[in-house]
């Protein structure tokens, strides 16, 4: 088998192909999806699945997973809210104060996984309910609200043309795609997703690593936090719930096995793109959003089931 | 007589991977048949398709003269056709009884699971391997490799064969078990069952078998009967060629001192070590399954760091409490389970041989992979690993390239120290010797080697020095010149409590 | 405990407690305008109606309101669409990809005033009309807002009702969807105030949160019942999905006419209860006229006969609707409707 | 004798941990309030979570085996309203219990068909399925709640013996499913496809068939949790609770169903769904503000399962 032909059937390839079919199928239905605003705007409304989606790759290429995403996420909202308004901290102080938390709530499921082998999907599932619990019962159902007009640049302003967030995300993505591909980290990562104790033997630090993956994931959901919470200028307890089966489906679907040890930060990119334009493509279409869903739902099987096919033809 | 099973030109391949190549196979009722050959030379391969496991694209299987067609290995079992695995099948999760019994418990009249009965039969069946401290109530996944050979093998003795396929049963037992499996199989044979046997170790052979088949690449070399071969006449059938030194040890002047334990101790299951370790020298480690050598060697390396007592290298203490340490005091380690944790098979070569230096072939904690896939080159060709290329996956290469990549990984460290466990376990003659010669090199460029093996012959032939094991202890310490196996296996057995007859453990 | 549970903390302005209230000015528009709006007058109109979720009886009684305005106008076509959940992110998308797609109207039920403002003030300046209805945004995010009945006057319509049927010193516990919900929030905390007020002996005891999920409310107030026994009187139930869940409760436990439940309902999901004589009344506005009255202003404000200043609106089969509170459609009082009645409404 | 006692209490750690933790909850809320020991109050902590806990049978099934569903709670509301829309269109009352039954293992086959044959991971294909069903629920129904049902159809509110139906068939399946997981072939055939598919093939256990199975089985399980479900009051609701399958997940896996599979049995898991049932209520019987509930909850759920893991790590 030729160089070629076994990069094209890697899922991540088969996936670009299914997003540029889907991307010219959604143009010719509709004249107002393929612009640059529409794009754009699509771009900052997935910022926030996005950014945490780049940490949940590495968690799911260790083999593990994160399903408490959604109430750091919750709970970092409140806690910027309460930071600034009840307790009268100005306003970047409560910020990072808010990112401290996240990154806290993160480093305990690390904790819980590898100090004391609690398995991650039962670890972020308890971590899951509390963290959200913490965000209720912190907040009182209260929404805080009347943010200054400068934290809302980071959520709906612009810098050079393009959504502030985007650049954030940016970062954050180029960030991850280098430190996965190209660092002894992301080595280590991907040799404890495949073998774990092989890793161990050979002196890699395990531990470290996934500790270090899990709080990354809870500081990037504090920072996704923060954008969102300048994206709708106000802070509620319920906030991002339900956001940790988005972000796995864009992971799933961007060709990261789910029992680790293969992924790339790419995939995940394409597969979020790919959700986000049926959802928008499909919409401009008149296809209701109960509709899209079922869409999205077959896409993710069909997605999988072609890259099962192939890999049978591929000799590994 | 008519064989009971025959196999007629059989062929297999795994996509463009030709295994088996007109493969003729006959197996005669009360018969033990050894089967031999290199590794990778399709043994399994061709078990599991007489098995129903695997389907041969051409070639037929006849039972009893009838040829037969298998769906699956359900069917197979019907016909009485049982197989132990090579690769120890088991349930981790479930019971020892449950092991035995799964896929054909006894049951109650009303057809429900007999549990009270299926214990019983279990217990029965482990007291005929006479090994009465087995508990049938024990989960699997707490037993020691040696006691899940143990249940693998009454499970398969659970059914009543009619043809019994050993696939390396004794790969993890010791001198001890082997024999009494070995009565097993004798008993089994004078019942009249038909015993196909695989095994890589010659004594065993030629101690059991009747007739003795060779497969090399695919292809079968030839069926003799047992009186009608010797070991270098096997040997030479196997690899094509002959092999005049199996143990290529050279003499090495001893160096300084690398490596000194002073009552090393791992609370519960080492106990009080001291010992020393020279550059240049080989200690061989020798012992019974179980006494400890491995959490020895693991101790050493920082995996269960030690609980009390010191260890020394090159003279200063030095402390280890992580593998990394272990790493940077100059140690390596080859680890007896190969698969879970020397390699990791779904990665390329390179990054498996790169794995335990990452650190230093970085730049800023970027990897530098034009060093690292010299390096890879630079093993493939200094080992002469059979493989495609560096970027080949390691769980596609034989056993025994794993082994040399394994090996290459942990010279890449350059190590002054090298711990090996069981370097050649499962691994064929060709690659065996290839190991061997490559140890001598090694220690010749002054690398200190600490060898653990369970094959005394291996132990003798390579070691400068004899360390004894028993129980979590040191019981002896025997240079080369009084190196017999009688001292060593006197040292190993000694003063051993007999295990307890069956219904007195419980 | 004084606070009921779940109230939010914006002034309250409760009602007199005997006698009609004057109806209030309206005072000066404080809502939004679109910005390079097309000249719709008389056109055939495109509007999408964005509800704070779907898949509730709630919902999808406004939509049939909304539907029977549209056939009765002729030139206005309108399509429900929403999230699933009631979830202040998806509705915020939901509203994007529809001024993409480009729409001449948008009809919203908010699920957080704040949160949906920025796309609204989006829309507006898109040139497309924006009009909401059951749960507002920022004024200045939206044209006009259609209120099913004010905060105050609900608050009344519940508290007396409880304490006609319960007397002035029994105690009550509420049953509400969660704590977060703008529009129960502002309710409880006006009941408050009104029962402060006027009924000074009620005795509250606590409010449960039950999402918006019939088992979870059922369980709630299965658990109030047996927590109080004798002494709970009254329950209230905060949402269209509590109220029946409460009432069923009461019910299966063979407490019809010892406690009573008070509280918004479609009346349809009531019928069963009251017709039994288990329960004597539910309150509500008609759901459906709420949805018809949405798209009447929808429509009247692109062809422009709705204009800022105007103190009353004509909307189709309901007549002259006031206007309140700068830029809000008022549709009525909440409606109590009783075994005499109820059986005349289908919604 | 002794010995074997020791193993039996050692393989049903969580499930005595768990009525440990049950008895030690009713007690002390008992000791506060009395009340919460009434008849009354008992029966209904467990007549309104009754399908939540059966659910969670079918859901032990599944996780024993080695897989995940994460598309029950949708599951559950599409059953439901079928049953409902048959009823309600003049189909024999037995035919609306029993249709939910049927389409459920007949969906869930099919779910098991992909995961089986079609080797897609468990935890995708039903992450697609959870959008399929509940997206497609909401268009079939377009939001309507089903009202108008027949008098007699109510079968969560009938009572043998005064006691309410859903316990009865809460404990009677059960029982009925524990006998089949530890004295049926099939049973036991689940457990050792979840331990080692590799090792179940050789042993001549289908993995493909067993797995179809478990999931059909926990397809019908899930429609008598529907049944239950819809039964329950005078209307059914076209839309699923949230976080459903999270809940019914939680119980399975605080019950003491390994994640990784082959270990477990349904006892733990209706124990612990009795447990959150009970949490549910004391909270309100505690007078503890409502909006801590989710954060006891999620500090239970980890102490049972860092409990739970000390003592696995005691017992070797
Ligand atoms: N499932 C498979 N897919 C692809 N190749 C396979 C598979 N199973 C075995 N092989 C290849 O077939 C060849 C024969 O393997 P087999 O396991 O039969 O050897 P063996 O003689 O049993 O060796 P050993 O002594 O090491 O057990 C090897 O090259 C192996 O890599
Ligand atoms: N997985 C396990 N669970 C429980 N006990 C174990 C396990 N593995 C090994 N042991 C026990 O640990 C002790 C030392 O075992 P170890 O493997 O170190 O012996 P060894 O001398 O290296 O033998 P081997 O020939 O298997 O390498 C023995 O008592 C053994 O029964
Ligand atoms: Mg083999
Ligand atoms: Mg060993």
């Amino acid at each position: 088998m030729t160089a070629m032909t076994r990069i094209l059937i890697r899922h991540e390839a088969i996936l670009g192909i299914l997003f540029v079919v889907v991307l010219i199928a959604m143009a010719s239905q509709n004249d107002r999806f393929l612009t640059t605003a529409n794009l754009l705007n699509q771009a900052r409304l997935m910022t926030e699945v996005g950014l945490i989606a780049i940490p949940m790759t590495f968690v799911i290429v260790t083999g593990g997973i994160d399903l408490s995403v959604g109430s750091i996420l919750g709970l970092c909202a409140i806690l910027l809210g309460v930071f600034w308004q009840n307790l009268g901290l100005p306003l970047p102080a409560a910020i990072g104060l808010s990112l401290a938390a996240g990154t806290a709530a993160g480093f305990a499921n690390g904790l819980i996984v590898t100090r004391f082998r609690v398995p991650p999907l039962i670890a972020t599932l308890a971590t899951l309910a509390l963290y959200r619990g913490l965000a209720e019962g912190i907040s009182q159902a209260r929404s805080v609200r009347g943010y200054p007009d400068w934290f809302a640049v980071l959520g709906r302003g612009d810098f050079l043309g393009i959504p502030t967030q985007l650049w954030l995300f940016a970062l954050v993505a180029a960030l991850g795609i280098f430190i996965l591909r190209f660092t002894t980290f992301g080595r280590t990562t991907y040799a404890i997703g495949n073998n774990e104790a092989a890793a161990e033997f050979s002196g890699l630090p395990v531990e470290r690593t996934k500790l270090l993956i899990y709080t990354a994931s809870g500081f990037i959901s504090a920072l996704a936090a923060i954008v969102f919470v300048s994206r709708v200028s106000t802070t509620r307890s319920d906030m991002g719930s339900g956001i940790e089966l988005e972000v796995i489906t864009a992971v799933v679907l961007g060709g990261t096995s789910i029992f680790g040890g293969r992924g790339m930060v790419i995939g995940t990119l394409i597969g979020l793109c790919l959700m986000q334009i049926l959802q928008n493509g499909l919409s401009l279409s008149g296809v209701r959003g109960d509709g899209t869903t079922v869409v999205i739902g077959a896409v993710l099987i069909v997605a999988v089931l072609i890259s099962n096919l192939l890999s049978r033809f591929s000799s590994d | 007589m008519t064989p009971i099973l025959e196999l007629k030109n059989i062929s297999k391949a795994f996509g463009p991977v030709k295994v088996l190549t007109g493969v003729d196979f006959d197996l005669r009722p009360g018969e033990v048949h050894a089967l031999m050959g290199e590794n990778g030379a399709g043994k399994s391969t061709m078990i599991r398709i007489a098995a129903g496991d695997h389907r041969a694209e051409e070639g037929e299987i006849r039972l009893d003269g009838k040829p037969r067609r298998f769906a699956g290995p359900r069917e197979a079992q019907g016909e009485g056709i049982i197989v132990v695995h090579q690769e120890l099948l088991l349930f981790p999760a479930l019971s020892v009884a449950e092991n035995v019994f799964l896929g054909h418990q006894p049951k109650t009249a009303a057809g429900l699971v007999d549990w009270g009965r299926m214990r019983r039969e279990a217990r029965d069946l482990l007291d005929r391997l006479d090994c009465p401290n087995l508990d049938v109530d024990q989960r699997v996944s707490r037993l020691s490799v040696a006691d899940r050979q143990r249940v693998e093998i009454a499970r398969a003795l659970s059914r009543n064969a009619r043809v019994l396929i050993m696939d390396e049963p004794t790969a993890a037992l010791a001198e001890a078990d082997v024999r009494r499996l070995l009565e097993v199989v004798r008993r089994l044979r004078s019942e009249g069952v038909a015993i196909v046997y695989v095994s890589h170790r010659m004594n065993e052979i030629f101690e059991i078998a009747d007739r003795v088949t060779v497969l090399r690449d695919g292809v079968s070399v030839g069926t003799r009967p047992i009186a009608e071969v010797t070991e270098a006449s096997l040997v030479s059938m196997m690899v094509g060629r002959d092999i005049h030194q199996l143990f290529p040890k050279e003499d090495i002047p001893r160096g300084e001192k690398r490596l000194e334990l002073r009552g090393v101790s791992l609370a519960g299951v080492v106990e009080d070590i001291s010992f020393d370790l020279h550059a240049g020298e080989i200690l061989g480690i020798a012992g019974l399954v179980g006494s400890g050598r491995t959490e020895l060697a693991q101790t050493i390396f920082g995996v269960t760091p030690a609980t009390s007592g010191e260890i020394l290298v090159d003279g200063k203490p030095q402390k280890i409490a992580s593998v990394r340490e272990a790493i940077d005091a100059g140690i390596a380690y080859v680890p007896e389970d190969r698969g879970s944790h020397g390699i990791i098979r779904a990665q390329p070569l390179r990054e498996n041989v790169s794995m335990a230096i990452l650190d230093r072939l970085t730049k800023f904690s970027v990897v530098d992979t034009g060093r690292e896939q010299s390096l890879a080159t630079d093993a493939i060709k200094r080992f002469s690993i059979r493989a495609r290329d560096a970027r080949q996956r390691v769980g596609q290469l034989s056993g025994g390239n794993q082994q040399k990549v394994v090996l290459a990984k942990w010279l890449a460290t350059e190590p002054k120290i090298l711990i090996l466990d069981e370097p050649t376990r499962g691994v064929d003659v060709g690659a065996k010797t290839e190991i061997h010669r490559l140890m001598g090199e090694l220690a010749k460029k002054g690398l200190a080697i600490l060898m653990i093996s369970s094959e005394l012959p291996e132990v003798l032939g390579m070691s400068d020095r004899v360390l004894v094991m028993r129980e979590g202890r040191l019981s002896a310490i025997v240079d080369r010149k009084d190196a017999s196996p009688a001292a060593v296996g006197a040292a190993m057995m000694q003063g051993r409590r007999e295990p307890a007859r069956a219904g007195a453990a419980r | 405990q004084s606070a009921w549970t779940g109230g939010d903390d914006q002034p309250t302005n409760p009602l007199a407690c005997t006698g009609e209230s004057p109806a209030p000015e309206p005072g000066e528009y404080n809502g939004g305008t679109p910005t390079g709006a097309p000249d719709r007058n008389g056109k055939d109109l495109k509007v999408v109606d964005i509800p704070k979720l779907v898949g509730v009886g709630y919902f999808a009684s406004t939509a049939s309101g909304m539907q029977e305005a549209a056939k009765e106008l002729g030139n206005i076509t309108v399509n429900t669409d929403g999230p699933t959940r009631a979830n202040i992110d998806e509705q915020i998308t939901f509203v994007d990809n529809y001024i993409t797609s480009g729409v001449d109207g948008i009809l919203f039920a908010a699920n957080d005033p704040v949160a949906i403002a920025p796309v609204l003030k989006k829309a507006l300046d898109a040139g497309i009309n924006v009009v909401g209805y059951d749960a507002d945004a920022e004024a200045d995010a939206r044209q006009w807002f259609v209120n099913q009945a004010l905060p105050n006057g609900v608050a009344k319509s519940m508290m007396d009702q409880l304490a006609s049927e319960i007397g002035e010193e029994g105690s009550f516990a509420i049953v509400t969807s969660t704590f977060t919900t703008p529009n129960q929030a502002r309710w409880i905390s006006e009941m408050q105030a009104y029962t402060e007020k006027c009924h000074p002996n009620l005795k509250f005891l606590e409010t449960v949160e039950a999402q918006e999920d019939n088992i979870l409310s059922f369980n709630q107030a299965q658990t109030l019942i047996n927590k109080y026994g004798d002494e709970l009187k009254g329950i209230l139930g905060m949402t269209s999905v509590a109220t029946p869940a409460a009432a069923e409760a009461v019910q299966q436990n063979g407490l019809c006419g010892k406690v009573s439940v008070v509280g918004l309902a479609l009346p349809n999901a009531m019928k069963p209860y009251i017709n039994s004589d288990c329960i004597q009344s539910t309150i509500l506005w008609n759901t459906v006229d709420l949805g018809y009255a949405a798209v009447e202003v929808m429509r009247q404000v692109a062809d422009g006969t709705l204009k800022p200043g105007d103190k009353t609106v004509k909307a189709g089969r309901l007549g002259e609707l006031p206007i309140v509170n700068q830029s809000q459609v008022l549709l009525g009082q909440p409606k109590v409707f009783t075994k005499a009645d109820i059986n005349d409404f289908d919604f | 004798m002794s010995r074997r006692l020791t193993h039996t209490l050692g393989s049903l750690g969580q499930e005595i941990l768990l009525v440990v933790v049950i008895l030690a909850l009713f007690a002390f809320v008992g000791v506060y309030n009395p009340r919460f020991l009434s008849e009354n109050n008992l029966t209904s902590i467990f007549v309104g979570n009754a399908y939540i806990a059966v659910a969670a049978i079918g859901m032990s099934l599944v996780i024993i085996s080695g897989n995940i569903d994460v598309s029950i709670g949708a599951l559950i509301g599409v059953l439901a309203v079928i049953s409902g829309l048959l009823v309600t269109n003049g189909y024999p009352i037995w035919v609306a219990w029993l249709a939910p039954l049927v389409v459920g293992a007949a969906i869930n086959a099919v779910v098991g068909c992909l995961i089986a044959y079609a080797r897609v991971p468990s935890i995708i294909a039903t992450l697609a399925m959870l959008s399929i069903l509940s997206g497609g629920l909401i268009t079939f129904t377009g939001g309507q709640w089903i009202s108008g049902l027949p008098a007699g159809y109510q079968l969560a509110q009938f009572r043998l013996f005064n006691v309410p139906s859903p316990v009865w068939f809460m404990i009677g399946m059960t029982i009925l499913a524990g006998f089949l997981m530890r004295y049926t072939t099939f049973g036991r055939s689940v457990y050792a496809v979840g331990s080692n598919p590799e090792a179940a093939r050789a042993t001549g256990i289908s993995y493909k068939a067993t797995v179809v199975k478990v999931f059909a089985i926990h397809g019908a399980i899930g429609g008598v949790a529907a049944v239950l479900f819809a039964t329950q009051l005078q209307v059914i609701q076209s839309t699923v609770p949230v976080g459903l399958e999270l809940v019914i997940i939680t119980a399975s896996v605080v019950g003491g169903v390994s994640i990784l599979g082959g270990v477990g049995t349904v006892f733990g898991s209706t124990l612990a769904a009795i447990l959150f049932a009970a949490i549910g209520s004391s909270l309100i019987f505690l007078n503890v503000s409502a909006y801590w509930l989710r954060a006891v909850q999620g500090i239970l759920i980890l102490a049972t399962v860092l409990a739970d893991m000390a003592r696995r790590r005691r017992t070797g």
